[in-house]
């Protein structure tokens, strides 16, 4: 570990042990061709290998790291949590795809805001492996929650819900589904929404799986038809579903952003550096000679440093202060256009030769290491978990202070 | 059309009705379909394009062209950009079919040229080595003397675009004398074709491997004192055709970007009245308006020199349009996917379609770093006799 | 003349007689000291020598060279005036400040909505060479006319002015102002404001200059109390003021924005690459030799090639369609974002040596050879004559036909 | 205070100590009036600093300071930016007294630095040749070999800071056997200084002519062994203040440029209610946000790292902060210029002076470019021998 990162971050010797047996054990359980093996795999293929790959983290206690013993966690802290995803990440560790949603969404919510009952029915499950999905997108619901169109109608003892949800990923293998709808037409804007565990074996639940711009069915479509939800998958209050979706952006969202800052560390610059060693110039001459190269490289590598660091002292006001609040903001802005224009810089940089087309490999986020896929791949970070544009609405509303955009005439509130 | 090219009002007239061929004969739907199709082009289309003279617009009637510019095709080359249309035109009418008529083997234009143009054959250009870059230094084939005053071709060429298509290779070798150009069949023994796919799934690249490929001296097209001048120049009209390419891409695709934040509405509002959008979509037609005039600068730069060796006003229009136009296009086209969001990261959405196209121009043909220090070499002679030469 | 150039532009051959004569006028005429005399210069000094420049050119009849012989010009035609201000700005020719607002502001607009009274009356003078200023501008409405505030209350034969303008250059010296006030409370927006001539020397009439931030005074408050203005001074219709000051915006200004390529040509890009032989970078190493520095200046001087080729493709269109329109909007970002790019990598390539303090060189704009301060000053032009925000709102919304922003409730329309 | 430094807590009263001091008697008034006053800063407040401790707080106590950590008074440089103070605290107490600190020769740093802490005397350094630059390879002043193993020292020194003031100046000077350190007496036979004003004019520096300076041995503080790693560590030390310093300037910046976009009103809007403004704003955000946590590790590596010579890990981390910081300072004061319109291109409004304090920061102590190409040498090894050394 640096020694300058120790001065800030979680400090190096108190968790050195941890450190070190992280780093024994990925040494000793991921397999080191999991790359070529995963390239080019089919969807099928790729939910085993994640399968597999959960329940090796499960053994080592890496899976749900930060949950209470009761619910089968070992109960980390932040700093810990920070050393485990950094050296999962050096180790060049799998992502971990299928169970995002269930563990860093529908957990914090259910242990935020859901009854003893409900916990005790859905933690036991995410903490064996459950795949869940979320229902919040819709076509006409993107960065405005108040275009949310899906219904569901109070009948007695359950509710009848009838839309369509977008952008619902691992939806053809998830259990349930978290699903945000409208109960209460008239509210204005983000009232009138609620929050429910939906079971996607439900009749009238259809999923249609949609190909993303490189290739991958990484997302899908899902239709509801009088769908029926019982009253007991309510979550938190009738129509207060939107302060309970907020209860997913908390500080396990913060620490999988150091996984984030760690893997563009190993996977895109130290990758781009080993990588570019062997890349020439137009001349002939090697990449890594040239001074406008050099001085980029430079820039980008420092620019990486920074990301780590800032994140790191995201993290420290999390565990003195609580809440990452609109900080979360700004790094999510500066950690996916760092990424953005790493990438591109790359695959500029390697000319040509970086256009070749080679299969995708599965499991591993954007860092295929095809530095032009990855570039294309890399909008999905300044696009998804809030458009980028919202994101510097927030940060101006938020931190400074600025006014809003006035409301248009007959808009929804 | 005369010796001195179409009028402004003729060229305005190629384009409007390229861009109705194209629609009609090769829409969207199409060039989806020939993603995966192993040729990866409508033979009945390139028909149709021949037959409207598309491949000899800029051919010297001696070859059975139409004697006109290069900035009269030039509007063709864009439409084909807007239209994302696979078709090897651009490899064997445009860049192919200048590097026989430019070189001083005349024998070879005259044979093989007007087949190029009536539609019999197809040829391409072979010259990368294993980079993909276009500098004299790193030709990728390699030639020795043969017998008779011929050359034996040893090696490999990359990013040969629609070698598996083309009859005729047009190939560029390096040897200690100098840079040589050849013209050979691509079914000649010894010669090897092997597919290579790229992001871009509208053209077909291929490394073609060269091994003891014997020429005799009739189809030496230059020699190593003219070689390099004439890969210049190959690589000029090449460099020149992408940019064209990319300036469509970028002109198309802003106008659908404009359509779609028109349409769409969050928070009450279009989003194209937000700034955020507006101000993007601003840059964007600051980009497109600058790059045409970029454009249409190399291509008249094209005809106004003498092409080989390349001049300091050729060189500096040309590579400042390859690199200013294909960087716009890349910029455009993220710009478009991220301000259509979601629904710009799917497949079945005709964004990558544009981005992956214009990540190809930017590659080929001399990326954007080379060229602009191709101008600095220009205005500022090599590294270490840097007198400036200043213009006009 | 290059040859690329003239494929587009005004063709080579059929000007080259006046395009030699403004050459040898030139070399004949300025002298090639004036920037020497000139650095430091104190106003009076800066005021002599632009009389004295204004004299030379109106001698050759480079002054107003497109204005109607019956009203002193010479009626040279778009494209000579095209090669009129290039051969001007080849030959370092100093820049005409004094004139601006009267050649190219108050004259268009007279010419367009003056009675023939009113020509007869202002044409001469300005034809003669009196110095005129523009009152628009006021604290409270930069970017936004609405928020004019200044009142001009008509009273028998007369209207009473009461107000404050700013940014008024050259308004100690001016005999005329040429004014926009408003006319009637009610009206909305960009009615009820009406154009007005005010004569400077009116009793009521104030003016402090305002110094700028390199230290010049360049521009001027200029206040109004109880001012008198003849109603026969009134332009155009009474409220219909904001259409007359946009008859401002009409070919002449594209035609000067032509000088302005040249003089970023010549005295940017090329000063530049002259003044940049002598410097070295960091390690001693000639700044021309190096390839980062080699890329940014080949990549600049391509865009500086294209600024002339877009500003005379946009004087072609002028001659074949006339009005200039929202493209003018694209010229004028492009223009000062290139400008200023443009002096900040020469500020930063000069490395501490280009911070040392000189000395303005008045009479020349921007182009001080000075690329630190040259920088500073170029905010004049990402500001000025409309800020760049406002010029993307017009581009985006007249040249795309996208939506204008939702008004605030209760807003002045 | 401990010899591990201050506390978090302790740093933080530390700093809003300082903002207090400086507002209370360094105000903009104040800083408005030096601009042309030839001395350039305010004896008065600069006793007040001694007086408060600030020019010790990172010398070891054995030379009359508060042995704390050069973190410690960082925040302190930031305060001094933020209020653009006019003060030779920088030049003297922070960059001489560091380099006197370091030196081999502790003899001098026993004698001039407790000096430095208590204000009875200033000093300065003095190195860059005539481009200002600050790499060994074009150090200003040259030594020749004098009697008594003592050294002759001929040359111009340029920027060199506050030097008008100083009593005494730590010159490095180049010879054939390498890069030597000496002290010399300001008013010693020989010396001239020239001052030379920048258009930040809150500092002072000059131009420092020796001729034929003779430097009897005592005063070498390093020889040519060490002078290099000397320089090398006066370079980063002088390079963290100015990214303190701009860090201080982008941080006021926003807050001002916030404040100012609330209440300045178009269109019925407050305009930074309109997302041009608001996402500049964003961005400027980011970047204070980004620079804070970047000037934090570059401090940091200061105490941490074996001072001379230069380790990797410190130079990824003061290179990485002087670029990206000063870079960050200048686009925010020209984004700030920008959102006030026609009123922050007057001299009346403090923009200017946030500018042009942020441009100066940025062409010294290392030109971005320059400590860009550091880290590349740091992490891939010097150009020709590029085996890539990852971190961690």
């Amino acid at each position: 570990m640096d020694a300058t990162i120790a001065a800030i971050g979680p400090d190096g010797g108190e968790f050195d042990e941890l450190r070190n047996s992280v780093r024994r054990w990925c040494a000793a359980t991921i397999p080191p061709d999991w790359r070529e093996q995963q390239r080019g795999a089919d969807h099928h293929g790729y939910i085993e290998f994640q399968r597999w790959w959960r329940d090796r983290l499960a053994e080592a206690g890496y899976f749900i790291p930060h949950w209470p013993r009761e619910w089968g966690g070992v109960e980390m802290s932040l700093p810990e949590q920070v050393v485990l995803y950094e050296e999962l990440s050096r180790g060049d560790a799998p992502r971990l795809g299928i169970t995002q949603v269930s563990v860093f969404n529908a957990a914090p919510a259910i242990i935020h805001a859901g009854s003893p009952a409900q916990k005790q029915r859905y933690l036991p499950a995410i903490a064996s492996g459950e795949i869940w999905c979320q229902g919040f997108s819709e076509p006409n619901a993107g960065s405005d929650l108040a275009g949310l169109q899906t219904r569901a109608v109070r009948d007695g003892d359950h509710y009848v819900v009838n839309g369509q949800k977008i952008w619902t990923s691992m939806a053809r293998e998830a259990e349930q589904c978290i699903l945000l709808a409208r109960t209460d037409l008239d509210a204005p804007k983000n009232k009138g929404i609620s929050f429910f565990v939906m079971d996607m074996r439900s009749p009238g639940v259809e999923v249609r799986p949609i190909k993303n711009l490189v290739g991958d069915s990484e997302f899908c479509e899902t239709f509801m038809t009088d769908v029926v939800i019982p009253a007991e998958n309510l979550i938190g209050p009738e129509h207060g579903g939107w302060a309970v979706s907020q209860a997913t952006l908390g500080s396990e969202r913060a620490v999988a952003l150091i996984g984030l800052a760690e893997l563009l560390r190993r996977n895109g610059r130290d990758f781009l550096l080993t990588a570019a060693a062997a890349w020439t110039m137009p001349d002939g001459s090697p990449v890594l000679d040239d001074s406008a190269v050099r001085e980029a490289i430079g820039g980008l590598y420092g620019e990486v440093e920074i990301l780590r660091l800032v994140l790191t002292r995201m993290v420290t006001n999390l565990l003195h202060h609580g809440g990452a609040g609109p900080e979360a903001s700004v790094v999510k802005i500066y950690y996916s256009e760092l990424l953005q224009r790493l990438m591109r810089f790359a695959s500029e940089l390697h000319g040509p030769a970086g256009q070749l087309l080679r299969p995708g490999v599965s499991s591993s986020g954007w860092e295929t290491h095809d530095f032009a896929r990855d570039f294309i791949h890399s909008y999905s970070w300044t696009i998804g978990g809030g458009t980028n544009e919202i994101m510097r609405n927030i940060v101006g509303e938020q931190v400074l202070g600025l006014a809003r955009e006035p409301r248009p005439e007959g808009a929804r509130r | 059309m005369s010796a001195a090219g179409m009028s402004s009002i003729e060229r305005a007239e190629l384009c409007q009705t390229a861009r109705r061929v194209l629609v009609d004969r090769a829409p969207m739907g199409r060039v989806r379909a020939l993603l995966d199709d192993p040729l990866g082009h409508d033979p009945v289309l390139y028909a149709d394009l021949v037959r409207l003279g598309w491949t000899g617009i800029h051919v010297p009637d001696a070859s059975g062209g139409s004697d006109g510019l290069f900035a009269d095709v030039a509007g063709v080359l864009t439409e084909l950009g807007r239209a994302v249309t696979a078709t090897p035109l651009v490899s064997s009418a445009i860049i192919a079919a200048n590097a026989l008529v430019l070189a001083p083997n005349t024998v070879a234009a005259a044979t093989v040229v007007p087949r190029i143009v009536d539609g019999t054959l197809m040829a391409t250009v072979a010259f990368a080595g294993p980079g993909g870059h276009c500098s004299a230094a790193t030709v990728g084939p390699r030639w020795t003397a043969g017998a008779d005053g011929g050359v034996v071709i040893d090696g490999e060429a990359t990013f040969v675009l629609d070698a598996a298509a083309a009859d005729v290779l047009v190939v560029f070798a390096a040897g200690e004398d100098g840079i040589i150009a050849a013209v050979v069949d691509r079914t000649d023994g010894g010669i090897t074709v092997v597919p290579t796919a790229t992001l871009d799934q509208t053209r077909r690249p291929a490394t073609v491997r060269f091994d003891r490929v014997a020429v005799r001296s009739e189809g030496l097209l230059a020699g190593p004192v003219d070689g390099t001048g004439l890969l210049e120049a190959t690589v000029d009209i090449g460099a020149t055709a992408m940019a064209l390419d990319s300036f469509g891409i970028a002109e198309v695709v802003v106008e659908r970007t404009a359509d779609y934040v028109k349409q769409r509405f969050q928070f009450g509002r279009s989003i194209g009245s937000f700034q955020a959008i507006k101000h993007r979509l601003a840059d964007a037609v600051m980009l497109v308006e600058t790059s045409r005039v970029a454009v249409d600068n190399a291509a008249a730069a094209i005809d106004l020199e003498s092409p080989t060796p390349s001049s300091r006003e050729r060189t500096i229009a040309v590579a400042t349009a390859k690199a200013y136009v294909c960087d716009a296009a890349v910029t455009i086209c993220g710009d478009s996917l991220q301000s259509h969001g979601g629904i710009g990261f799917t497949w079945e959405h005709d964004t990558h379609l544009y981005l992956k196209r214009a990540m190809l121009n930017q590659a080929m043909f001399g990326v954007s770093s080379w060229q602009r220090r191709r101008v600095a070499d220009a205005v500022l002679g090599p590294i270490g006799q840097t007198g400036v030469n200043r213009a006009g």
